[in-house]
């Protein structure tokens, strides 16, 4: 499968998901620079963590607006997987592929931790290797988390399944004390309708491996692998 | 050329820790008379062009497509006439 | 190098010395030339003579004191760099720029040596926090070390906190950074030969500092509103931009690129004579080529600026526009601003006006050391008095206040110098990097080197309630503290950086803390085998009413061969026995 | 009942690397005829209060000890009497 990964001005992740990629999932994968175009043949986007243009304004939203968010955003729109991460979430919030808003942590503060997560559906490519109400553990880092929507597309976004992680507890359940930036209903990723775009705070890339003590994030890309083939591989994709 | 000052706050019912976090702080302090604190953004552009009515449209595409979030934002501005140097 | 510890006031002998090294009254800008190279944080004129002691040789060292930061081999051709500095000053008039400019200065001393920042970290002292002051100050110092470095995309994996009194005027900023990169790809600020240019890249130049210098080596006075001007303000994002940039341009055009330096305290002025003279070469400059922030700045100003963000490339002419057009792509100003020159004199023209004309050396090398009267501390002869009866009035507290073993322990572990550390560390992002293989909560943090089986051990340390009370130990104890903390996780301890916060010097009680702290560093490392490779002094640490105790801060950097062995300090299963080692 | 709002701007000669990236950002969407972006703060205060001559020197404390930033900011504020609910 091969994985393109935008590296906006400012990223910092870009690295980190490149080497995850590359090395742990052992996939193929390249650097997309943010002025140019999306190639042909990339079956994946990640647009990765970090401060892109510096949070400034809003985190993402200078970035929604680099030329290459307008083929992301068709590649999105033709079924293409799109995942964003931390910073990657933000940006996907501003170009309007994902609904709702990350706001500041309730805290007014940065946060870096480990958290757990419940997974709430298992019936999209990002989540399939996964079961239901599984609890996972992956790090966060990030200042603008806490996830806003209006209550009525948050109604929407319950029933059409598209919550795939809330923060829980360690007896799994989405209390106050679990939710570490004041996000809406504990809600740390969603997918959009169609599901094939997917936006978290949390960061599989740096859960991958046993040397860094957690290897939860695996198993979200093994997810995507598996329906890519399940598509039939190489055959899908080319939007 | 113009100047145009854009105040953005964020919408009724939009959380605002911000907000409530000063609104503590200054109660802390005895300032006892503050009811309600909200913490918007200001942004002032200076603009090469001297023709109003397609400025107010200018301006507010940039409000649209850039400087505000509308899921919880809304804004409105002024445009002021200034001397270019 | 950031700007700390600049005392403007040049002496008369001082003065007298510049006359005689030019021949000739200086000009205004020559004379502020002098002012901040000759300053203690550029010149070391107090701390010189003393450091020379510090043993900096070792096998594994490719760079001790003398360049941006120390490099050390890691075998295979891989190596370490690595450098702490202070920020005290600025973190204390304006706490979140200050501690976040710390950060940014200290990552460029790692860049400008060809490695790519792995990991940071920091040591604070502050006042308890009782007052509203200290809770700002404090606060703002711990989000400012955040934003800058959760920007950048550097982890912050380790640092250390202690909280006493003496710290409520001057509340110490350390800011340390660790990078990695080949051995054969080390950068020196150097300039090569004749007729190669310097590149400007990165932000555009501001009044960022300029009326600052003369207030940070003063003692602070209450009213810091007239310290304003001085204030930089850091911008991370440039910051992280030029990071990719350097590294970009040092893999690819290293045929181009000479050599480079970032420009911190002393701006352009240190940047040029410092690679000049080390080099034995000059450099003339053209002020009007330098990208400006403001409108109608000065020659002076321009020169002396520290805005941040910024570097020093040399480069060869014939490669310069193709560099240009690139760091322009990447998204920064770049900008040839002068030429290396055999004759060594530091020419600054502004177009074809020549604004001062100094030897490089002059600024360098000539200002006169100052090796200062030394007095022993008087406190120090009543507190050696009461020495053996410390323990006995440990016990009678004990027992005058009914502690139970419990008791103890809850209230030791209620003091904030030894309770959890969360609040702090969860403001850093500790795993950007996917290198963090321990931290934080543990003696020392590791990241690895990604492909391989080994990873760098770090951490800091430094008591400074045993320094006061007897400075040479209390250093000793502090470097051998910072490498128990090493050995305690599987690594071999490489080599340390340091920072030696003290107040004023010219107490001689104080030069008596600064000489003896130095001489405990300096028989600890020798007898452990560890070499110094570079550090920082931050002098001047006194408010209206006290100094700061004696603080140094010792940054250690170890190898860990094999990553599967290394040790952590939880509790594994029931049943496994406890052994205590040692005396 | 009054209500203040607090107009927060970085000084001059302070380093603005926000406005800067929002220009560039607005330039590459072809709004070329911004010049210059500043981004302030706006701070929004409801008073319970109704002497505004005491007002005016409490508004001024809390800005000056909490809300602005004296070493890199500078602010103007309106006191504007409104209708209590
Ligand atoms: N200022 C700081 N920045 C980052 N990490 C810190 C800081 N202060 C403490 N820590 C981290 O918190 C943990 C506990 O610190 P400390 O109480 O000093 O432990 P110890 O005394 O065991 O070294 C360590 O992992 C340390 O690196």
């Amino acid at each position: 499968m091969n994985f393109g990964i935008v590296v906006f001005p400012g990223s910092t992740c870009d690295r980190d998901a490149f080497h995850f990629i590359k090395d742990v999932l052992q996939e193929s994968v390249t650097y997309l620079w943010y002025k140019d175009s999306l190639p042909k043949e990339i079956d994946c986007v990640i647009l990765p963590g970090g401060f892109s243009y510096g949070d400034y304004l809003r985190p993402g939203a200078i970035s929604a607006h680099v030329p290459i968010m307008e083929d992301v955003i068709k590649f999105a729109n033709n079924g293409g997987y799109v995942i964003g991460i931390c910073n990657g979430f933000q940006i996907l919030v501003e170009s309007g592929l994902l609904p709702g808003t990350l706001i500041q942590n309730k805290q007014l503060k940065f946060v870096s931790k480990s958290v757990y997560l419940r997974v709430e559906t298992t019936d999209t490519p990002f989540t399939n290797q996964l079961n239901k109400k599984e609890s996972i553990c992956l790090p966060i880092a990030h200042g603008d988390g806490n996830y806003y929507i209006s209550q009525d597309e948050l109604k929407q976004l319950e029933s059409n399944n598209q919550i795939l992680f809330r923060y829980v507890d360690r007896n799994n359940e989405p209390t106050s004390n679990a939710n570490p930036n004041g996000s809406i209903q504990n809600i740390a990723g969603i997918s959009n309708l169609d599901k094939n775009v997917l936006g978290m705070m949390p960061h599989p890339e740096r859960a991958g491996e046993k040397i860094l003590g957690l290897e939860d994030g695996l198993k979200i890309f093994k997810s995507i692998l598996k329906h890519w083939n399940e598509q039939g591989g190489d055959k899908f994709g080319s939007y | 050329m113009f100047r145009a000052q854009i105040k953005v706050n964020l919408k009724t019912g939009v959380l605002d820790p911000q907000g409530e976090a000063i609104k503590d702080s200054l109660h802390s302090m005895n300032f006892n008379e503050v009811n309600d604190v909200k913490v918007g953004k200001l942004i002032t552009l200076s603009l090469e062009d001297n023709d109003r009515e397609q400025l107010e449209k200018r301006v507010e595409q940039m409000c649209e497509r850039l400087l505000t979030n509308p899921v919880i934002e809304n804004y409105q501005y002024e445009l002021v006439e200034v001397m270019s140097k | 190098m950031n700007r700390e510890g600049i005392n403007l006031a040049l002496t008369n002998i001082e003065l007298q010395t510049i006359k005689n090294l030019l021949k000739k009254e200086p000009n205004e800008v020559e004379r502020g030339m002098f002012e901040v190279m000759w300053s203690e944080h550029c010149s070391y004129k107090n701390s010189k003579p003393l450091l020379k002691e510090l043993p900096s040789k070792g096998e594994n060292v490719i760079q001790g004191p003398g360049e941006n930061a120390g490099v050390i081999s890691l075998g295979d051709g891989d190596a370490v760099a690595f450098k702490i500095e202070s920020h005290n000053h600025p973190s204390a008039i304006e706490p979140y720029q200050g501690a976040s400019t710390g950060v940014g200065g200290i990552i460029r001393d790692v860049i400008s040596m060809g490695a790519r920042p792995t990991a940071l970290l920091n040591s604070l002292r502050f006042s308890p926090l009782k007052t509203k002051r200290t809770r700002y100050l404090f606060g703002g110092v711990v989000s400012g070390i955040g934003g800058y470095g959760n920007c950048v995309g550097v982890p912050t994996v380790a640092g250390e906190v202690y909280f006493d009194p003496s710290y409520n005027e001057n509340p110490l900023v350390n800011a340390m950074c660790v990078g990695t990169l080949k051995e054969d790809e080390l950068y020196r600020g150097e300039t090569g030969s004749p007729g190669n240019l310097l590149l400007l890249v990165g932000s555009k130049t501001g009044r960022d500092g300029i009326l600052g210098a003369s207030f940070a080596s003063e003692a602070l006075s209450g009213d810091n509103a007239s310290d304003r001007p001085s204030v930089q303000v850091g911008d991370p994002f440039m910051g992280k931009l030029l990071i990719e940039t350097c590294q970009n341009l040092l893999k690819t055009e290293s045929s181009a690129i000479v050599g480079l330096q970032d420009l911190g305290a002393g701006g352009l002025v240190s940047a040029a004579s410092e690679m000049a003279s080390k080099s034995d070469m000059g450099v003339t400059m053209d002020v009007s080529q330098v990208p400006l922030r403001e409108e109608n700045m000065t020659p002076y100003e321009i020169m002396l600026s520290e805005s941040q963000e910024r570097m020093l490339f040399i480069v060869k002419e014939s490669q310069v526009e193709r560099l240009r057009d690139k760091v322009k792509e990447l998204g920064l100003d770049a900008s040839v601003i002068g030429e290396v020159i055999e004759e060594k004199k530091l020419i600054v023209n502004n177009r074809d006006i020549t604004v001062a004309n100094v030897p490089p050396r002059a600024l360098t090398d000539n200002v006169p050391e100052k090796l200062r009267e030394i007095k022993f501390p008087q406190y120090l002869t009543e507190q050696w008095k009461q020495e053996p009866q410390v323990s006995q009035k440990l016990q009678t507290m004990i027992t005058a206040n009914n502690y139970s073993y419990e008791n103890l322990i809850i209230n030791m572990l209620n003091s904030p110098n030894i309770g959890s550390k969360q609040w702090i560390y969860e403001q850093f992002d500790y795993t950007v990097g996917a290198n963090t293989v321990k931290a934080p909560k543990s003696n020392a943090s590791v990241v690895r080197l990604k492909g391989k089986n080994k990873g760098i051990a770090i951490n800091c340390d430094g008591n400074s309630r045993y320094v006061y009370a007897d400075p040479k130990r209390g250093a000793k104890i502090a470097v051998c503290e910072a490498s128990r903390n090493l050995v305690t996780t599987g690594a071999k301890p490489l080599g340390l950086t340091n920072c030696l916060n003290f107040g004023n010097p010219e107490k001689p009680q104080i030069y008596y803390q600064l000489a003896n702290t130095i001489k405990g560093m300096k028989e600890a490392c020798e007898t452990l085998g560890i070499p110094v490779t570079g550090g920082n002094v931050s002098l001047y640490n006194e408010g209206e009413n006290e100094d700061i105790k004696p603080t140094p801060v010792i940054g250690m950097v170890g190898l860990v061969e094999d990553l599967s062995k290394i040790m952590s300090a939880d509790f594994k299963d029931e049943g496994d026995m406890l052994v205590l080692l040692g005396e």
